[in-house]
């Protein structure tokens, strides 16, 4: 038994006394919600890669039909005989990162971990209010039925970019899009009161319902790096929501904030939007970064390299973020004074983030290394977001970024942060956690098939976007030939999409892996890994409540193969030697306790 | 050590009392280690820091585009009935003592004194909005409106008009929330769920009308006086 | 395929600096991508779980901590300074050079119109010349191109003059460079304006100073017969 | 515990029908369906004018004064199609003919109380080709509801943004080869098309919702048939000059003969159409930093 306090019997706690609908639908335990969250931010996963696929065909084979009848399903205004049009290609362009960002990755990193660890990562019985966090969720479907709603209005989906740079998105006498630029702002205020109400309870869940002995420093990083997260969310949604609301009622009204000819600013929109958009980017990678710091960790039985810097690090990130969103603006008219400040604040974020590489680098140093899938997962995760890292020094560089600014070096850097960065990462966590959600491993030879074929065609695809990108094409282009210079590029275009189409199928193995394994995967009982968190001391998958009694921590997280010990973990609510005879600690409102009982 | 947990509720409760005393566990055994105010207050202090930020983009794009356009807005008083809204600023603050009147007396567990001063701010909040229609109406009537090709009033430019609305809107709307979120605590006053020992419910809602007045303090300030 | 991590030929006068720029980050990332890839595999390959090996317990160290935490800083902050001076060069207000050739590029969706002064010698007035997608300009003699916009946000690329700017709507941004090298060069909108942003190119042609003098008299003749 | 997987699946099944009822919904939103419907029952309608009973309109738009030069476009950027112009093209704004007559007029009839509330057949879809970067023709009428084929034939990118005051627009690209079809449902005079692209791109076109409309030809001659008898208000419409309206009385199997004249002084005129946008009406503000 790894944990000295017995768990007792009380999984009679389970809620079949609630309904189907409370306990499916309208449910308020967190775990529930977690998988709510994780099967609708999958389904839209599965969305943006559609869009994306269909935007690599388009890149890769210019100007012919889409393959496998697909035109025939398209209307003419999109596809006129299975041949994508420009302003088709411009929506599938904002909707593949729009679904991306707002409906697939910022789900999955806050939505489900965030929900799913926080409470059984501190000890917790529940998140702090949990109907918000119903509503936190319900939200987000909502959301996203407007956002794809707007593919079917006259005019199409909103197509002026997932930045939505005014005064492009201002009006649809600049697109053709009318309807469908309304219906993305509207969905995404809609969204950011799921983000909010989400992100309200993971900070106070954090702060006020941690475990006795859950002290700031004993909590695992990945609920570190959520709670830091949840901050970010918490200051920075408001701000896109504010900016969102400005550029509806210029939409709609006539007013003219970020309207020119009503002497409006449409730079000012720029501001909002990446003062919102770079904190966003450390949304989407930092709880990456957690979850990869538990697996590195437990899956080479040691302890984190340095985690006191490794917290400050999350935090610096955090910090930083706020005061650096003039990177995206080097080329659109700024002061050149306030370019180079910000080109300052930037290149200094490359300090923490070093700090967090090198430390998992020595984490791995020295350790006893499993090969399990969520590992893979994770060491991809440094492998490539190192590649991602050191890109973003290329664009951090004001003068260098004169050149590289809106080329596809930008897209090869994004999609090693967002997808080798964040998508590993979820890979890692939802592989590590799986258990912990359904109480059965998944199998680990489709996982290892999944991960192989995913990291190499993943490469393939987009690391010859960087030299794209020094040749100069532009992003967001449609046919990339209509440039004498670019035509040397159409092979090495085709060859992407063709890697990008495997890396797209291959996750196919992972979906089916994912379903089968629910009923079909190997019981794992509590505690699968051998970790110490407290998350493992309850069942898999935990009851109504999680812990039978409140678990009390002794320790940090990472006490793997101490000297100390024949087992080569400790968990946090081990009981030390010396209180074998039961925890000496008594609890002074023990009297006021049985009073509320 | 039995330390069963039946619900969220009744243990938030529990972890509030024992904050009083949280000094006796050792460092390494804090049972409590939050911030000393229970779970709903904490809640709303996120929430308001969040509204903070929302506030701040829409202050934030008045001021730049101010600054950037100052030939759009016109000087204090050549619109904006300055008197009108000065009244009704300090309707808003006396709503805010008003408030903490309402608190103070479920503190010394007065639920009348809780009734009644809840139906002041109340009948204060909604006169509040009510004037601010009034005003709306009548700026509407003047050709003070927020459309580029709508605004015909004699000063300014419709960046005026736009910024305004947008700023005083989104606060009004937080007010009739606010009013809204009043009546339903009133509601549960009148029906005596607040005692001395159990009264979260009006702290919470009084943090939220306290930032709403402040807000409008700093609105009034940068949209009609300066 | 074109895996090539060399820039373009650059023809412009601070293009090579840019460019040197460019290659010293990355033989930097360079190398550090290569050392830490390589750690990397060699310590999951040669940690790997074997049969009763047991990990070594290490929490940290903060002098390995403060080694790559000050080395990563001196780095970035050393490349910050160095990009420092290049960008001012470009820039910086001060900077911008006299007796530059003056033209005003307009963007619209989707064609840049270039405006030359006229016989009068001064831009924006009526008798200004307008060229649809080519950008005219004299070989080493610096030219100011105040970019502006009709309608929604362009962006200025020349890829081997080493030139982007945004054109903002509502706004006159003047940017400068000086070519060194006659010949045709490509020109296009790297900021998404519309469905045919993808088409919005040109070309920018590089004269010597003598066949731009020609040719900016023969459209000003051709203007004036057209009054 | 948990029945898993079976949850997973209602969840999603539950998402998926959310979506596709909204997915739906937002179709049916989109009139495409009703307008083709509208012109399918069209087709089998009669035209309810009585030949016998009918007589015609006929004449020319006349021009006084020195014709304005042409202006000659820059097509240097677009080689495929300056290529296919052996003369140089030139601007369509004014084009006064060989004989002194002004082509490009849409003569249509404006008022006319023996056509009011006649219901009309829809005619077949009327052609504007992009040919060599022009749209042809440059001057155009068409039936409410009539199908507008849109042909690119240069098989470079254009597109098609009509600004209509009316009605909604649109904005439509044809990168290559291909043909789209639009309708207006709105009687609008005129609606003007342009093409972003090529900035020298610009055509007209008259929505009215009766067949008596015509656009003079090479040599200024027009003309309305089958018109009921009656009077008429009969309206010239041209991009510079203005509008001109005339009286005119039609009756059964005769031909009425009617002029317009257009002088190279009106050339201020108001032009009934929406103003194309037009950013430098604003001030732009230049300051900088």
């Amino acid at each position: 038994m790894s944990s000295a306090i017995s768990m007792g019997d009380s999984h009679s706690e389970d809620h079949h006394h609630l309904g189907f609908i409370r306990t499916y639908i309208f449910s308020t335990d967190h775990k529930m919600i977690a998988k709510q969250f994780l099967v609708t931010s999958l389904l839209f996963l599965a969305i943006g890669g559609i869009l994306a696929a269909m935007i690599r065909w388009q890149l890769g084979f210019p100007g012919q039909p889409l393959p496998f009848n697909l035109g025939a399903i398209l209307p003419n205004t999109m596809a006129p005989g299975g041949i994508i049009l420009p302003e088709f290609y411009n929506s599938l362009v904002t909707m593949h990162a729009t679904f991306m960002v707002f409906f697939a990755l910022m789900p999955l990193m806050a939505g489900v971990f965030g929900n799913l660890l926080i409470p059984l990562q501190i000890g917790a019985d529940d998140m702090a209010f949990p109907r918000l966090n119903m509503l936190s969720f319900w939200i987000t479907p909502v959301a996203g039925a407007v956002m794809l709603a707007s593919f079917f209005v006259e005019g199409g989906a909103a197509g002026a970019g997932w930045t939505s740079y005014a005064p492009l998105s201002t009006s649809g006498e600049w697109t053709g899009v009318y309807m469908g630029q309304i219906l993305w702002l509207v969905s995404l205020i809609i969204l950011g009161f799921s983000s909010i109400t989400g992100a309200l309870n993971y900070v106070t869940t954090v702060i006020a319902m941690r475990a006795p002995g859950m002290t700031w420093f004993r909590i695992p990083l990945a609920t570190w790096s959520l709670f830091i997260t949840a901050w970010l969310l918490l200051l920075a949604i408001p701000i896109l929501t504010g900016g969102l609301i400005l550029l509806l009622f210029d939409q709609t009204i006539g007013t003219a904030f970020f309207r020119p000819e009503g002497s409006g600013e449409p730079l000012m929109w720029q501001h909002i939007f990446w003062f919102f958009g770079h904190p966003e980017v450390y949304i989407l990678i930092l709880p990456a970064m957690g979850f990869v710091s538990e697996v590195i960790a437990n899956r080479s039985r040691k302890p984190v390299f340095g985690y006191h810097s490794m917290v400050v690090a999350l935090v610096a990130i955090a910090f930083l973020g706020w005061i650096v969103w003039g990177h995206h603006m080097f080329q659109s008219g700024m002061n050149p004074f306030l370019g180079m400040s910000f080109m300052a604040t930037t290149v200094v974020i490359a300090v923490p983030s070093a700090i967090k590489t090198f430390n998992w680098l020595g984490t791995l140093w020295k350790g006893d290394i499993h090969f399990d899938t969520p590992l893979l997962h994770a060491v991809s995760f440094v492998a490539l977001f190192v590649v991602g890292g050191l890109s973003g020094i290329f664009l951090a560089s004001a003068p260098v970024d004169i050149y590289l600014h809106d080329t596809y070096f930008i897209v090869a850097h994004l999609h090693y942060v967002l997808v080798g960065g964040s998508l590993f990462g979820i890979f890692a966590g939802i592989t590590f956690w799986y258990p912990k959600i359904f109480g059965r491993m998944m199998n680990e030879t489709l996982g290892k098939i999944h991960w192989t074929v995913s990291f190499i065609t993943y490469n393939l695809a987009f690391f010859p976007m960087h030299n794209l990108g020094v040749q100069g094409m532009m992003r967001r282009i449609y046919d990339p030939n209509q440039y004498e210079f670019l035509q040397s590029l159409q092979s090495t275009n085709t060859f992407i999409s063709k890697s990008v189409f495997v890396f797209a199928g291959i996750q196919i193995i992972f979906a089916i892996n994912f379903l089968w394994s629910m009923k079909k995967g190997k019981k794992s009982g509590d505690n699968p890994w051998d970790s110490n968190g407290l998350e493992w001391t309850c069942p898999s998958p935990p009851p109504h409540g999680n812990f039978a009694e409140v678990p009390i921590v002794y320790r940090g997280p990472y006490e793997y193969s101490h000297p100390d010990r024949e087992q080569d973990f400790w968990p946090q609510d081990e009981a030390p030697v010396d209180d074998l005879d039961g925890p000496e600690y008594t609890d002074p409102n023990e009297s006021t306790e049985s009073n509320d009982e | 050590m039995t330390w069963m947990v039946p619900s969220t509720q009744t243990r938030t409760k529990a972890r509030r009392v024992t904050m009083s005393d949280a000094g006796i566990a050792t460092i390494d055994r804090t049972l409590e280690p939050g911030m000393g105010v229970f779970n709903k207050k904490l809640g709303m202090w996120v929430f308001l820091l969040s509204e903070v930020m929302f506030f701040t983009s829409l202050i934030g794009s008045y001021i730049i585009l101010r600054y950037a356009h100052p030939d759009h807005f016109a000087p204090p008083g050549a619109i904006l009935n300055v008197n009108l809204t000065a009244a009704n600023t300090f309707l808003l603050i006396c709503s805010s003592v008003s408030m903490v009147k309402a608190f103070a007396a479920i503190q010394q567990g007065d639920v009348k004194g809780l009734q009644y001063w809840l139906l002041a701010t109340i009948v204060m909040g909604a006169s509040f909005v009510g004037v601010q229609v009034y005003e709306y109406i009548g700026l509407g009537q003047e050709g003070f409106l927020p459309g580029l090709d709508d605004y015909a009033a004699h000063a300014g430019g419709p960046l005026y008009g736009a910024t305004f609305y947008a700023m005083t809107g989104f606060h009004g709307a937080h007010v009739s929330l606010g009013v809204l979120a009043l009546i339903f605590v009133y509601i549960r006053a009148l029906r005596g769920e607040y005692t001395v020992a159990d009264h979260e419910g009006v702290e919470v809602i009084g943090l939220y009308w306290h930032f709403v007045d402040l807000v409008w303090i700093i609105l009034f300030t940068i949209v009609y006086l300066i | 395929m074109n895996l090539s991590w060399l820039m373009p030929e650059s023809v412009s006068t601070f293009g090579p600096a840019l460019d040197n720029l460019y290659y010293v980050i990355l033989w930097i990332t360079g190398i550090v991508f290569v050392v830490t890839e390589v750690v990397l595999v060699y310590f999951i390959i040669k940690y790997r779980h074997k049969e009763g090996r047991k990990a070594t317990y290490i929490e940290g160290s903060s002098k390995a901590e403060w080694i790559w935490t000050s080395a990563t800083a001196v780095i970035v902050m050393a490349l910050a300074i160095y990009s420092k001076g290049i960008w001012d060069t470009i820039r910086h207000p001060d900077m911008f050079p006299e007796n530059a050739y003056e033209l005003n590029v307009t963007a619209k969706q989707y064609e840049w119109n270039a405006a030359y002064a006229g016989s009068d010698g001064q831009l924006g007035t009526s008798d200004d010349i307008v060229s649809r997608n080519q950008v005219h300009v004299p070989v080493d003699q610096p030219v100011i191109v105040n970019l502006q916009s009709e309608d929604v946000i362009h962006s200025f690329f020349l890829p081997q003059l080493r030139v982007k700017h945004d054109a903002v709507p509502g706004r006159v941004w003047p940017i400068w460079f000086e070519a060194t090298q006659t010949g045709e060069f490509p020109l296009a909108c790297a900021e998404l304006c519309g469905l045919g942003h993808y088409r919005m190119g040109g070309t920018l042609i590089v004269h010597s100073k003598e066949d731009f003098d020609i040719w900016l008299s023969e459209m000003q003749i051709e203007a004036e017969d057209d009054e | 515990m948990f029945v898993l997987g079976k949850n997973e699946k209602l969840i999603s099944v539950t998402l998926l029908a959310t979506l596709v009822v909204v997915g739906c919904g937002g179709g049916d939103s989109s009139d495409s369906a009703g307008s083709s419907s509208a012109a399918s029952e069209a087709t089998v309608m009669e035209n309810p004018v009585d030949p016998s009973t009918a007589g015609n309109i006929s004449g020319s738009v006349a021009f006084e004064g020195s014709a304005p030069a042409m202006d000659a476009i820059d097509m240097s950027g677009e080689q495929v199609c300056a290529d296919k112009h052996s003369t140089a093209p030139m601007l369509q704004t004014v084009v006064v003919n060989d004989n002194g007559t002004l082509s490009n007029v849409f003569v249509y009839v404006k008022e006319g109380s023996a056509i009011e509330g006649m219901q009309f057949p829809t005619p077949s879809a009327a052609l504007l080709d992009q040919d060599g970067c022009v749209y042809t023709p440059h001057v155009m009428g068409v039936m409410v509801d009539q199908e507008i084929t849109i042909r690119n034939s240069d098989g470079l990118l254009h597109n098609i943004n009509a600004s209509p005051t009316e009605q909604r627009g649109f904005n439509t690209s044809q990168p290559f080869n291909m043909e789209t079809s639009q309708d207006f449902g709105t009687p609008e005079v005129m609606v003007p098309l342009r093409c972003d692209v090529h900035g020298w791109m610009t055509a007209f076109v008259g929505v009215v919702n009766h067949p008596y409309h015509s656009v003079s030809d090479g040599s200024g001659g027009f003309s309305l048939s089958t018109l009921p008898e009656g009077d008429y208000v009969v309206e010239a419409w041209h991009e510079q000059y203005g509008t001109q309206a005339q009286t005119v009385t039609v009756t059964a199997g005769g031909t009425t003969d009617i002029t317009f004249t257009f002088s190279a002084d009106m050339a201020n005129a108001v032009v009934p159409m929406r103003t194309p946008i037009d950013p430098h009406d604003h001030p732009l503000v230049t300051d900088h930093q």
